[in-house]
C-alpha cells in the first residue's frame, strides 16, 4: 500500500464506497426501522447513479482509454494491485449497474420482511459488481466477483418464492462452481507471466504462448460462460429467477449476468487473443444455439419467471456470439446487448413483480386479462417485451443489428441461424403477452389496483433508458467503440 | 438546430412528420383518461401533418430530389445515417399517407365514438402514422427497415385493439409473428448489403444496382432476401394469410393499415428501391410469379366468404399482387398508380364498410342486406363507386390504373401473365359486385317491412341524436368517393411527376438521381407502353373482363330470381377450398403445432429439464452419493480404520520403492 | 550374525508383529502391548544404528531412553483409559466401541 | 540471561500450567475462580509470546530453535488457547472437579505444542508431539459421562499411539540412514540418500506421525469421533490449536524430503486430493456441527497441504497464512457452537435454527467463519485459499488447483446448509435463549473484523510469514 500513483480524485473508490458505506449504516440501523432503512438504500443507490452519470458525462471517448485510474500496490509478494480504470467496456456496465441498483430498490419499496438483512445483502452484492467492472486487477475481480455472487444465497433462500431454497443453493453452487475454473485460470495466467502481478494490463503485454492461452480461455470461457448462462450452462439461470425475488432477479439478470460476458470479454479475450480466436467457433456455436434454444424452450413456460429466464439465455446468446466475432462490430454490439438487455431484463422482473406481489402467482394461465385491471403495470411488460423482441428504435435493436451484421460476416450459418432465433423470440414473447395481458378480464384480479404513482418511477426509468439508448446509440457506441477499436487489434 | 428553422422544407418534413408522436406521447402520457382531448390532439396533429405533405408535394412538385442527412452512429466502418429523401415517390406516398390517415382519424371519431380504448386508440393511431411518414421519407434502407418495424408494431397493437377478444389479440400476434418472417429476410439483405456494400442510402443503393457496382449474385440474393420483407408486409403468398386475421381491428383500422397504406408499404419499397431490384432479372421473376399467385389466390378467397371486411381483405391482398406483379415487370408507374389509387378506393370500400357494421353490428353482408342496408344512400352510393373502381369501370380511378397494369403485363414475352391478370379482373369484379347485389338486393327481399321501417325510424332518430357521429363518418367517406371519381385523370401528371423526376437529374443529389434515372429505362419503358402504345384492344379486353365480372355477379345475384348461391356451390370441395384459404393456415397451424410446439419446444423442453439440468441434478445426487459410499470408510470398528491407515502408508511406502 | 542387518531383521519382525497384533486383536490389552512391539522395534533400531553406524554414540541410546520412558507414560494413560472404559462398557474388547461411524 | 529470555513464552506457559496442577490438588473445586484465572494467565500468556515474538537464537545445544517461524506459531498458539480458555465459562461439558486439570492439560499441551514448532531435533519433536498427544488422550476422555461417546478415547488413544509408534519406527529408520537426528542435518543428507528404502520409508513413517496430528487422509480417523466426542471445548482446542502446531510441524518436516524429489511431491499432491475430497464428501452428509467440522478439518488439511507441497519459501509463507486464517474462521464457528451449545451438549444442525433472531451477532460470526472455510471473498479464507492456489500454480500444478476448487464448491454446499439453518429455517421447537456476555460480543466481533481484515489485507501479515517462511531455509 505504497506508492500511490493515482491522479485527481478517486472516483472509482468513492462509487465503490458509496455501496459499501450504505450497507455498513444500514447495519447499524435497528431492524425495526424499515422506512429509514429503505431512504438510506435508495439515497446510497441515488448517488452512485449520479456518480456514474458523471462517469459517464466526465469519459473522454475522443481520448479512449483507461480513464480515472486509481493504481495503489496492494499486496507487494504477489503483485496485486488495487487498480481501478475506466474505459469503454466497463462504462457502460457501470452505468448499467446504478441504473439497475437504483430502480431495484426502489422496487422493493413495500418490502416488510427483514429489511434490513435484505438491503444489506443488496448492497454487497452491487459492491461486488461494481468491483469487478471497475477492476483492472485480476486478483480484485476475482474477489469482486465471489463477493457478487454468494450473497445470491440468503437473497434468494429468505425471500424467494418458487422453490427457493434449491434454487437459491443450485444457482450459488452452480455460479461458484464457474469459479473453480476462473481461479486457476487466472492464477495460471499470473505464474505464467512469472507470477509477479495481476495487473491486467501489464498481464496484457506479456505474450502468453498459444497452448497456455488456449487453456486459459478455455477455463475462463468455461467459468464465466456458466454466469453468462451459456448453453448448456444455463438452467440455473431459469430456475434461480423463479426462485428469487423481484430485485433480486433484476439485479441478478440485469447486471449479474453481464459479469460473465464481460469476464470472458475482459480476461479471457483481452489476455489471450489467440486462445479466444482459437475457441470462438465454439463460442458462436453454444451462443446461437443458446439464442434458438433459448427461444424455443421459452415457449413451453407457464411461469413468466421461467420466461423471462429463457429470453435471458437467448439474449445473452447473442452477447455470446458477438464476442466470438472477434469484429469491432461484433463486440460493440455485444457490449451494448449486454447494457441493453440489462435495462431490459430489469424492466421485465420490475413488472413481473409488481404482478406477483398484487397477484400472487406468475403462472401464466392463471393470469390473463391484466390490461384491464393493471394498465399500465402491463404496459411495462410489454414495453419490456417489445424490447426483448427487438423492435427498433429500442437499445437492444442496435445490439442485435450490431452483433448480427458481424456475425453474418464471420460466421454466415450462425448469423442466419440467429435471425431465425428473432421470429422465434418474436412469437415467445407475443405469446406471453397475450396469455398474461390479453384476453377477457379475470374477475379474479379486479379488484387489483393499478400501480401507483411511486411505484412505476422506476419501471419508467428503465423505460427512458431503453428508448433513449435506443433513439441515440451514439451516445453509446462512441464510448464503447473507443476502446473496442484497438482492442480487436490483437486479435 | 438553426438549420431546422431556415429550411422551410426541412422544417415542414420534421414537423409533419413527428408530430403525430407528439401527439401519442402527450395522448400515452397525459390525456389517457380524456378521450375527447386525446382524440382532437391526434386529430389535429395528424392534419397538420397531412397539410405538411400536402404543401411538401406541391412545393417540390418541380423541384429535384432532396436528401437530407446526419449521422446516426457509426460502428467501425458501418456509418449508419438518419435522414430524409424527399423524391417524387416519397413525396406521393406521404401525401397519400396523410390524407388518409387525417380521413381516417376524422372517421373515427364518430366510428370509435364511446369506446373505452378511445384514448388508447389515438394514441396508436399516432404511432403509426408516425411510423408510416418516417419510413415512406426514410432516406436509407436500415431507416426504413427501421420503421418498417415500428409500423408493425403500430399495426399489431390496432388489430389487437380489442385486446379482450381472443381472436383479435391472436391475429395481431399472428400478424406481427407472419411479418417477422419476412422481415428476417429483410434484415438478413440488408445485413448482407451492409457488410459487402456498407450503405444503405436509398439513392446510392440504386445507383450501385444500375451501374453495375454490385456483384450480381450478391444483388440476386439480397434482392431476393428484401423481398422476403415485401411479401410479409404486403401479403403475398405465402405470407398472406395474416391480413385476413388482420380484420378483427377496428374497421377504420382496416382501412388505414390494412388496405389503404401500411400493407401497401412493401409495394412501396419494392418501387422505393425499384432499379435495385430490377437490375436482378430472377428476383423480378420472382416476385412476378408471387405477385400472380397471390392475386389468384385471394381473389378466390374473396369469391366465397360472407364477411364483408374478409372481402376487401381477399380483394387487397390481391391487389397488392397486382401491384407487385406491374413492378415486377417493370412497371414502376403502374404499380406506383395502382397503389394510389387503390389506396383511395379500398380505404373508401372499408370506411363505407364500416358506417354499415357500425350501423348493424355485424360483418355478414347477407344480414346486412336484410336488414335493410340499402336504405344507408350515402355509404350504398359511395360503396357503389368504390366496387366500381375496383373492377375497373370507367371513369373510376381504378379503370386506369388497371388498364396501366395491364398493358405492362400483355408487354411481358410470356403471355400468361396477361390472361391471369385478365382472369384477375374478372374474378375482383366478380366478387365486388357479389357484395354490392347482396346487400342492394338481399335475398327475399328486406325482411319485415314493418320493422324495418321501426329500424329506418329509430335510424333516423339515431341519425338526428348522432348526426354528429353519422356525418364524421361519412364525410370522409365521401371526400374519398369524389377522389376515386377524379384520382384517375391525374394519371398523366402523376406519370410525368413520377418519370421527370427520374430524367431530370437534380442538381442537389446528382448521383442518385442519376441512378434513378438510368434505372428509370426499364420503368419508363413500361409506364410509357401503357400509355402510348396501349392499344384499344388491350383496353376492350380490360374492360370487358370487368364487365364479365359484374355480369356473372348480377346473374347470380341481382337478377330476379336468381339462385344467390354462386355457381362455386356447386362445387363444395373447390368452396371449401377457397373457404379455408387453400388450408394455408391450416398448414401454418400444423406445421407450427407439430414442428415448433410439440416437436422441437417440447423436446428441448424435456432435453433441459431432464438431460441438461437433470445432469446439474444427477451430479449433484452423485457427488453426495459418493459422500455417503465414502463414510463407509469411517467404520465403528477401529481396527477396521487403522488397517486403512497402514495400508495407506504402505502403499505410500510401496510407490517409492516401486 | 552379529551384524546390523540381523538387528534390522528382528527389528522389522518386531515392528510387523505389532502391526498384526493392533490390527488383529480384538482385546485392548492385546493393542497396547502389541503398541509396545512397535516402540521396541523402534528402540531396537536405535540401538542398532547406535552401535554399527552412527558417529556419535550417544544419540540412539538417548532416544531409546526417551521412548521407553514415554512408553512407559503411554501404558499409563492407555490403561487409564481402558479402565474407564470397562467401568461403562463392562468389556474390554474393541468390537463393544463401534458406536460413532459415518 | 538471553537464553531465558529466548524460552520465556515456553517457562511462562510451564507456571501455568504448575499454577493449575496446584488447584487441581485443592479439595474443593472452585471452577468460576478456576476461570478467571485460566483467562489471566492465558492472557499473560499471549502477551509474554507476543513480547518474545521477535527473539532469535539458539537452545538446548541447538536442538531448540527460536525463530520467526516459531515464533508466529508461539504466538497463534498462544492466542488460540486464550480463545479455547475464554470460552471454557461455561464448561458443562466436563465435571466441575476436574476443571482444575482440565486447565492444567490445556496449558501443558499448549506447552507441549510451543515446544514442539521450536524443536529441530527429531527426538525433541517426539517427546513434544508425545507429550502434546498425551495431554489430548486425557483431555478427551474428560467429557462428562455419556456413554454414546465414550468409546471416543480408546480409539483416540489407539490411533494416537499407532501413529507415533510408527514415527518413532520411521525416526529410527531416518536416523539409520542418515546418522543424525538433527534437522538441520537432516536436511543436507537427506537428499543424497534419499533413494535408499530405508530412507524412504523412515521419512514416509515420520510423516505420518505428523499428518496424523493434521488430520490428513488416510491418518484423519481419529478426527470425526474425536470432534464428536469430546467436549465442546476440548474439540475447539483440538480444531485449532493443535492444528496449527501439527501444521507448523509439517512445514519444518516438508523440507526433509530433499529438495523437490518429484516422487514426494507427487505422494504429497495424493494426499491432499484424497483429503480434500474425502473430507468434503463426508462432510456433506453429516448432521452434527461437530463431526461436520471435523471432516471439513480433514478437507482443510488438504489445502494447507498445497501450500506445502510447493516446497518453496512463497507455498510456506502462503501455508503459514492459511493456518492463521482457519485458526480465526474455525474458532469463530466453534465459538458459535459453543455459545448456543452452552449446556455442553452435541449441537446438530438444525439446532441452529432461527439463530439470526435469538442472537444476530452470533449468526453473523457462525456466516463469515463458514464463509471463510468456504473460502468466500473478502475472508481471510479466500485470501488463504487464493494464495496457497497461487504458490502451487506458481510450481504449475494447475490440476490440482482445479481440483482444490472444484472440492471448495462441494464444500460449500454444506457449509450453506449450516448457513441456512441459521438464517432461514424456523426453530421446529422452542430452542433456550442464547445468552451472549458482552465478552462473547467483543470477540466476536473482533474476530469478524479479523476475518475480514486479513482477507482484504493481507499484505502485512502476509510478509510477515514470508520472512517466516525464509527462515526455514
Amino acid at each position: 500500500m505504497t506508492a500511490m500513483n493515482m491522479a485527481g480524485f478517486p472516483i472509482l473508490t468513492t462509487i465503490l464506497m458509496t455501496t459499501i458505506v450504505g450497507l455498513l449504516v444500514i447495519i447499524f440501523i435497528p431492524p425495526e426501522k424499515t422506512k429509514l432503512i429503505k431512504q438510506v438504500s435508495l439515497a446510497s443507490a441515488s448517488t452512485g447513479l449520479a456518480l456514474c452519470l458523471w462517469l459517464y458525462h466526465a469519459y473522454d471517448f475522443h481520448k479512449g482509454g483507461l480513464q480515472f485510474v486509481e493504481r495503489v500496490l496492494w499486496v507487494k509478494s504477489l503483485g496485486i494491485y488495487w487498480f481501478n480504470g475506466i474505459d469503454g467496456i466497463n462504462l457502460p456496465m457501470m452505468l448499467l449497474t446504478s441504473v439497475v441498483l437504483f430502480t431495484a430498490v426502489w422496487t422493493m419499496w413495500e418490502l416488510e420482511n427483514r429489511v434490513k438483512e435484505f438491503y444489506a445483502l443488496v448492497f454487497l452484492l452491487v459492491a461486488g459488481v461494481y468491483g469487478v467492472f471497475m477492476s483492472m486487477d485480476l486478483f480484485w475481480i476475482f474477489v469482486w466477483y465471489d463477493v457478487s455472487l454468494f450473497p445470491m444465497y440468503p437473497l434468494i433462500a429468505i425471500w424467494g418464492g418458487t422453490r427457493k431454497e434449491y434454487g437459491a443453493m443450485k444457482l450459488t453452487l452452480y455460479l461458484l462452481a464457474g469459479s473453480a475454473f476462473i481461479l486457476p485460470a487466472i492464477l495460471f495466467l499470473w505464474a505464467k507471466a512469472g507470477g509477479h502481478t495481476f495487473d491486467l494490463f501489464m498481464l496484457q503485454k506479456i505474450g502468453f504462448s498459444l497452448f497456455d492461452q488456449k487453456v486459459a480461455f478455455l477455463m475462463l470461457y468455461l467459468g464465466f460462460g456458466i454466469l453468462a448462462a451459456v448453453w448448456p450452462f444455463h438452467t440455473w439461470s431459469p430456475v434461480g429467477h423463479v426462485a428469487a425475488p423481484t430485485a433480486v432477479s433484476m439485479i441478478h439478470a440485469g447486471v449479474l449476468m453481464k459479469l460473465g460476458a464481460y469476464g470472458v470479454l475482459r480476461i479471457g479475450m483481452m489476455l489471450c487473443p489467440q486462445g479466444a480466436v482459437y475457441w470462438s467457433h465454439l463460442m458462436a456455436l453454444l451462443g446461437t444455439i443458446g439464442i434458438i434454444y433459448g427461444a424455443l424452450v421459452g415457449l413451453a413456460q407457464t411461469d413468466l419467471k421461467y420466461v423471462i429466464g429463457y429470453s435471458s439465455v437467448s439474449h445473452m446468446g447473442l452477447v455470446g456470439l458477438g464476442l466470438a466475432t472477434m469484429s469491432v462490430n461484433g463486440i460493440n454490439g455485444a457490449v451494448f446487448q449486454m447494457f441493453a438487455h440489462g435495462i431490459m431484463t430489469a424492466l421485465f422482473f420490475s413488472s413481473v413483480g409488481f404482478i406477483y406481489d398484487r397477484t400472487h402467482t406468475k403462472i401464466i394461465p392463471e393470469l390473463g386479462g391484466l390490461s384491464k385491471t393493471m394498465p399500465i403495470a402491463s404496459a411495462f411488460f410489454i414495453f419490456a417485451a417489445l424490447a426483448g423482441i427487438g423492435v427498433p428504435l429500442m437499445a437492444s435493436f442496435w445490439a442485435e443489428l450490431l452483433v448480427l451484421t458481424a456475425a453474418v460476416k464471420v460466421f454466415p450459418v450462425a448469423g442466419i441461424l440467429a435471425c431465425v432465433g428473432m421470429i422465434l423470440s418474436a412469437l415467445f414473447m407475443l405469446r406471453v403477452v397475450q396469455r398474461t395481458f390479453y384476453g377477457d378480464k379475470n374477475p379474479k384480479w379486479e379488484h387489483i389496483p393499478d400501480i401507483s404513482r411511486f411505484l412505476a418511477v422506476p419501471r419508467v426509468v428503465l423505460m427512458s433508458c431503453i428508448l433513449f439508448f435506443g433513439l441515440f446509440p451514439k451516445v453509446m457506441l462512441d464510448v464503447i467503440q473507443s476502446t473496442v477499436i484497438p482492442f480487436v487489434t490483437r486479435f | 438546430m438553426g438549420a431546422l428553422f431556415r429550411d422551410p422544407v426541412l422544417f415542414a418534413t420534421v414537423l409533419g412528420t413527428n408530430l403525430p408522436f407528439l401527439s401519442m406521447a402527450v395522448i400515452l402520457l397525459f390525456t389517457r383518461s380524456k378521450p375527447f382531448v386525446s382524440s382532437r390532439i391526434s386529430v389535429c396533429s395528424i392534419a397538420v401533418s397531412a397539410v405538411c405533405a400536402v404543401s411538401l408535394l406541391v412545393r417540390l412538385f418541380s423541384a429535384p430530389a432532396l436528401q437530407y442527412q446526419t449521422l446516426w452512429f457509426s460502428s467501425d466502418k458501418l456509418n449508419i445515417t438518419f435522414g430524409y429523401y424527399l423524391d417524387p415517390l416519397s413525396l406521393l406516398m406521404l401525401t397519400i399517407v396523410g390524407i388518409i390517415a387525417c380521413l381516417v382519424q376524422i372517421y373515427s371519431l364518430g366510428y370509435m365514438a364511446g369506446d373505452p380504448g378511445y384514448s388508447r386508440y389515438y394514441a396508436f393511431q399516432s404511432l403509426f402514422a408516425w411510423a408510416m411518414m418516417n419510413m415512406v421519407i426514410a432516406g436509407s434502407m436500415l431507416q426504413l427497415f427501421i420503421f418498417w418495424e415500428m409500423v408493425g408494431l403500430a399495426s399489431y397493437f390496432l388489430i389487437g385493439f380489442y385486446y379482450e377478444k381472443w381472436s383479435a389479440s391472436q391475429a395481431g400476434k399472428k400478424a406481427f409473428v407472419m411479418n417477422r418472417v419476412g422481415d428476417v429476410g429483410f434484415f438478413l439483405g440488408l445485413i448482407l448489403l451492409l457488410i459487402a456494400f456498407g450503405n444503405l442510402g436509398i439513392p446510392e443503393l440504386n445507383h450501385a444496382a444500375v451501374t453495375h457496382g454490385l456483384p450480381q449474385g450478391l444483388l440476386t440474393v439480397s434482392s431476393l432476401l428484401i423481398f422476403c420483407g415485401v411479401i410479409g408486409k404486403s401479403a403475398q403468398f405465402p405470407l398472406l394469410t395474416w391480413l385476413p386475421d388482420a380484420m378483427e381491428g377496428p374497421t377504420p383500422v382496416s382501412a388505414l393499415l390494412h388496405s389503404a397504406t401500411m400493407v401497401a408499404a412493401g409495394v412501396y419499397m419494392f418501387s422505393r428501391i425499384f432499379p435495385f431490384f430490377s437490375a436482378s432479372p430472377d428476383t423480378m421473376a420472382v416476385a412476378l410469379a408471387i405477385g400472380t399467385v397471390t392475386m389468384l389466390l385471394s381473389s378466390t378467397m374473396a369469391m366465397v366468404t360472407y364477411d364483408l371486411k374478409q372481402v376487401w381483405a381477399y380483394s387487397t391482398v390481391s391487389q397488392l399482387g397486382y401491384m407487385v406483379m406491374a413492378l415486377a415487370s417493370g412497371g414502376y408507374v403502374a404499380g406506383v398508380f395502382h397503389l394510389t389509387t387503390h389506396a383511395g378506393f379500398k380505404a373508401l370500400l372499408f370506411l363505407t364498410s364500416g358506417i354499415f357494421i357500425h350501423e348493424f353490428h355485424t360483418n355478414d353482408m347477407r344480414i346486412i342486406g336484410k336488414k335493410g342496408g340499402r336504405k344507408l344512400k350515402i355509404p350504398m352510393v359511395c360503396m357503389a363507386i368504390g366496387a366500381l373502381a375496383l373492377s375497373g369501370v370507367f371513369p373510376f380511378s381504378g379503370f386506369f390504373s388497371k388498364e396501366a397494369i395491364l398493358t405492362v403485363l400483355a408487354s411481358q414475352p410470356s403471355k400468361i401473365w396477361y390472361a391471369a391478370g385478365l382472369f384477375g379482373a374478372v374474378l375482383t369484379a366478380y366478387y365486388s359486385f357479389r357484395l354490392i347485389f347482396h346487400i342492394l338486393l338481399p335475398k327475399g327481399g328486406i325482411e319485415e317491412a314493418h320493422h324495418e321501417e321501426h329500424g329506418a325510424s329509430s335510424h333516423e332518430h339515431e341519425e338526428g341524436h348522432h348526426g354528429y357521429i353519422f356525418w364524421t363518418m361519412a364525410v370522409p367517406v365521401m371526400i374519398l368517393a369524389g377522389v376515386s371519381l377524379v384520382l384517375g385523370f391525374t394519371e398523366h401528371t402523376l406519370e410525368h411527376f413520377l418519370m421527370r423526376s427520374i430524367q431530370v437529374p437534380g442538381e442537389l443529389v446528382a448521383p442518385a438521381a442519376h441512378a434513378v434515372s438510368v434505372a428509370a429505362h426499364v420503368a419508363a419503358g413500361g409506364a410509357h407502353h401503357a400509355h402510348e402504345a396501349g392499344s384499344p384492344l388491350l383496353t376492350i379486353l380490360g374492360v370487358s373482363a370487368g364487365l364479365l365480372g359484374i355480369a356473372i355477379a348480377w346473374f347470380e345475384y341481382g337478377r330476379k330470381g336468381a339462385s344467390r348461391n354462386g355457381f362455386l356451390s356447386y362445387f363444395p370441395a373447390i368452396w371449401k377450398l377457397f373457404d379455408c384459404r387453400w388450408f394455408l393456415d391450416i398448414f401454418y397451424r400444423k406445421g407450427l403445432d407439430t414442428l415448433v410446439y410439440a416437436g422441437l419446444t417440447s423436446l428441448f423442453t424435456k432435453n433441459d429439464r431432464r438431460v441438461i439440468d437433470g445432469g446439474i441434478d444427477g451430479i449433484c445426487v452423485f457427488t453426495e452419493g459418493s459422500g455417503r459410499l465414502f463414510s463407509f470408510l469411517q467404520s465403528g470398528m477401529l481396527q477396521f480404520n487403522l488397517l486403512l491407515m497402514v495400508l495407506g502408508a504402505g502403499a505410500a511406502v510401496l510407490y517409492f520403492v516401486i | 550374525m552379529n551384524s546390523l542387518t540381523t538387528y534390522l531383521i528382528i527389528s522389522a519382525l518386531l515392528f510387523s508383529l505389532g502391526l498384526l497384533g493392533i490390527l488383529q486383536r480384538r482385546n485392548l490389552i492385546g493393542m497396547l502391548i502389541s503398541v509396545e512391539l512397535l516402540l521396541n522395534a523402534a528402540n531396537l533400531n536405535f540401538m542398532a544404528y547406535n552401535r554399527f553406524v552412527s558417529p556419535d554414540p550417544v544419540t540412539g541410546q538417548v532416544i531409546t531412553l526417551f521412548v521407553m520412558g514415554l512408553a512407559a507414560a503411554e501404558a499409563a494413560i492407555g490403561l487409564s483409559i481402558i479402565l474407564a472404559l470397562y467401568r461403562k462398557m463392562h468389556s474390554i474388547n474393541i468390537e463393544a466401541a463401534q458406536k460413532m461411524k459415518g | 540471561m538471553t537464553d531465558f529470555m529466548l524460552f520465556l513464552p515456553e517457562l511462562f506457559f510451564i507456571f501455568g500450567a504448575l499454577l493449575f496442577f496446584v488447584f487441581s490438588l485443592r479439595k474443593a473445586p472452585n471452577p468460576a475462580g478456576y476461570h478467571r484465572w485460566a483467562v489471566v494467565v492465558a492472557a499473560v500468556g499471549l502477551l509474554v509470546t507476543v513480547a518474545s515474538s521477535h527473539q532469535e537464537g539458539m537452545l538446548f545445544f541447538n536442538c531448540y530453535r527460536v525463530d520467526l517461524f516459531s515464533q508466529i506459531f508461539k504466538v497463534l498458539l498462544a492466542l488460540g488457547t486464550i480463545w479455547v480458555i475464554f470460552s471454557s465459562g461455561e464448561l458443562k461439558g466436563i465435571d466441575p472437579r476436574q476443571h482444575a486439570e482440565y486447565y492444567f492439560l490445556i496449558f501443558v499441551c499448549t506447552l507441549a505444542m510451543m515446544l514442539l514448532v521450536s524443536s529441530v531435533e527429531l527426538l525433541t519433536i517426539y517427546v513434544s508431539i508425545e507429550l502434546s498427544s498425551y495431554s489430548l488422550y486425557l483431555l478427551v476422555p474428560m467429557r462428562r459421562n455419556d456413554d454414546r461417546f465414550s468409546e471416543t478415547a480408546i480409539k483416540y488413544f489407539m490411533v494416537g499411539v499407532t501413529a507415533s509408534g510408527l514415527m518413532i519406527f520411521g525416526i529410527s529408520l531416518l536416523f539409520g540412514v542418515a546418522h543424525t537426528t538433527y534437522v538441520p542435518q537432516l536436511m543436507k543428507v537427506l537428499p543424497t540418500v534419499i533413494a535408499q528404502p530405508g530412507a524412504i520409508v523412515g521419512l514416509i513413517l515420520a510423516l505420518a506421525g505428523f499428518f496424523f496430528k493434521l488430520a490428513l487422509f488416510p491418518f484423519h480417523i481419529w478426527a470425526p469421533d474425536v470432534y464428536q466426542g469430546a467436549a465442546n471445548q476440548v474439540t475447539t482446542y483440538i480444531a485449532t490449536v493443535s492444528k496449527m502446531a501439527a501444521a507448523a510441524m509439517i512445514i519444518r518436516f516438508a523440507g526433509l524430503s530433499g529438495g523437490a524429489s518429484p516422487a514426494m511431491v507427487k505422494l504429497l499432491i495424493v494426499l491432499s486430493i484424497a483429503s480434500m475430497t474425502f473430507g468434503n464428501l463426508v462432510a456433506l452428509i453429516q448432521k452434527d456441527m461437530k463431526r461436520l467440522l471435523a471432516y471439513s478439518s480433514i478437507a482443510h488439511a488438504g489445502y494447507i497441504l498445497i501450500g506445502i507441497l510447493t516446497l518453496t519459501s512463497q507455498g510456506y509463507a502462503c501455508a503459514i497464512y492459511y493456518a492463521a486464517a482457519y485458526l480465526v474462521m474455525n474458532y469463530s464457528v466453534f465459538l458459535v457452537i459453543m455459545k448456543v451449545a452452552d449446556d455442553g451438549h452435541n449441537l446438530q444442525i438444525k439446532e441452529l435454527a432461527g439463530l439470526h433472531k435469538r442472537s444476530p451477532l452470533l449468526a453473523m460470526t457462525l456466516m463469515l467463519g463458514l464463509f471463510g472455510l468456504a473460502g468466500i471473498p473478502p475472508t481471510a479464507g479466500f485470501t488463504g485459499k487464493f494464495l496457497v492456489f497461487a504458490a502451487a500454480l506458481n510450481k504449475g500444478y494447475l490440476f490440482l488447483v482445479i481440483i482444490g476448487m472444484v472440492n471448495a464448491t462441494i464444500s460449500l454446499y454444506y457449509y450453506l446448509i449450516v448457513i441456512k439453518a441459521a438464517y432461514l429455517l424456523k426453530p421446529v421447537k422452542e430452542y433456550p435463549a442464547v445468552h451472549v456476555d458482552l465478552w462473547t460480543r467483543v470477540v466476536s466481533i473482533g474476530l469478524v473484523v479479523m476475518t475480514i481484515y486479513l482477507g482484504i489485507f493481507p499484505d502485512q501479515f502476509l510478509s510477515i510469514t514470508e520472512s517466516a517462511a525464509r527462515t526455514l531455509f
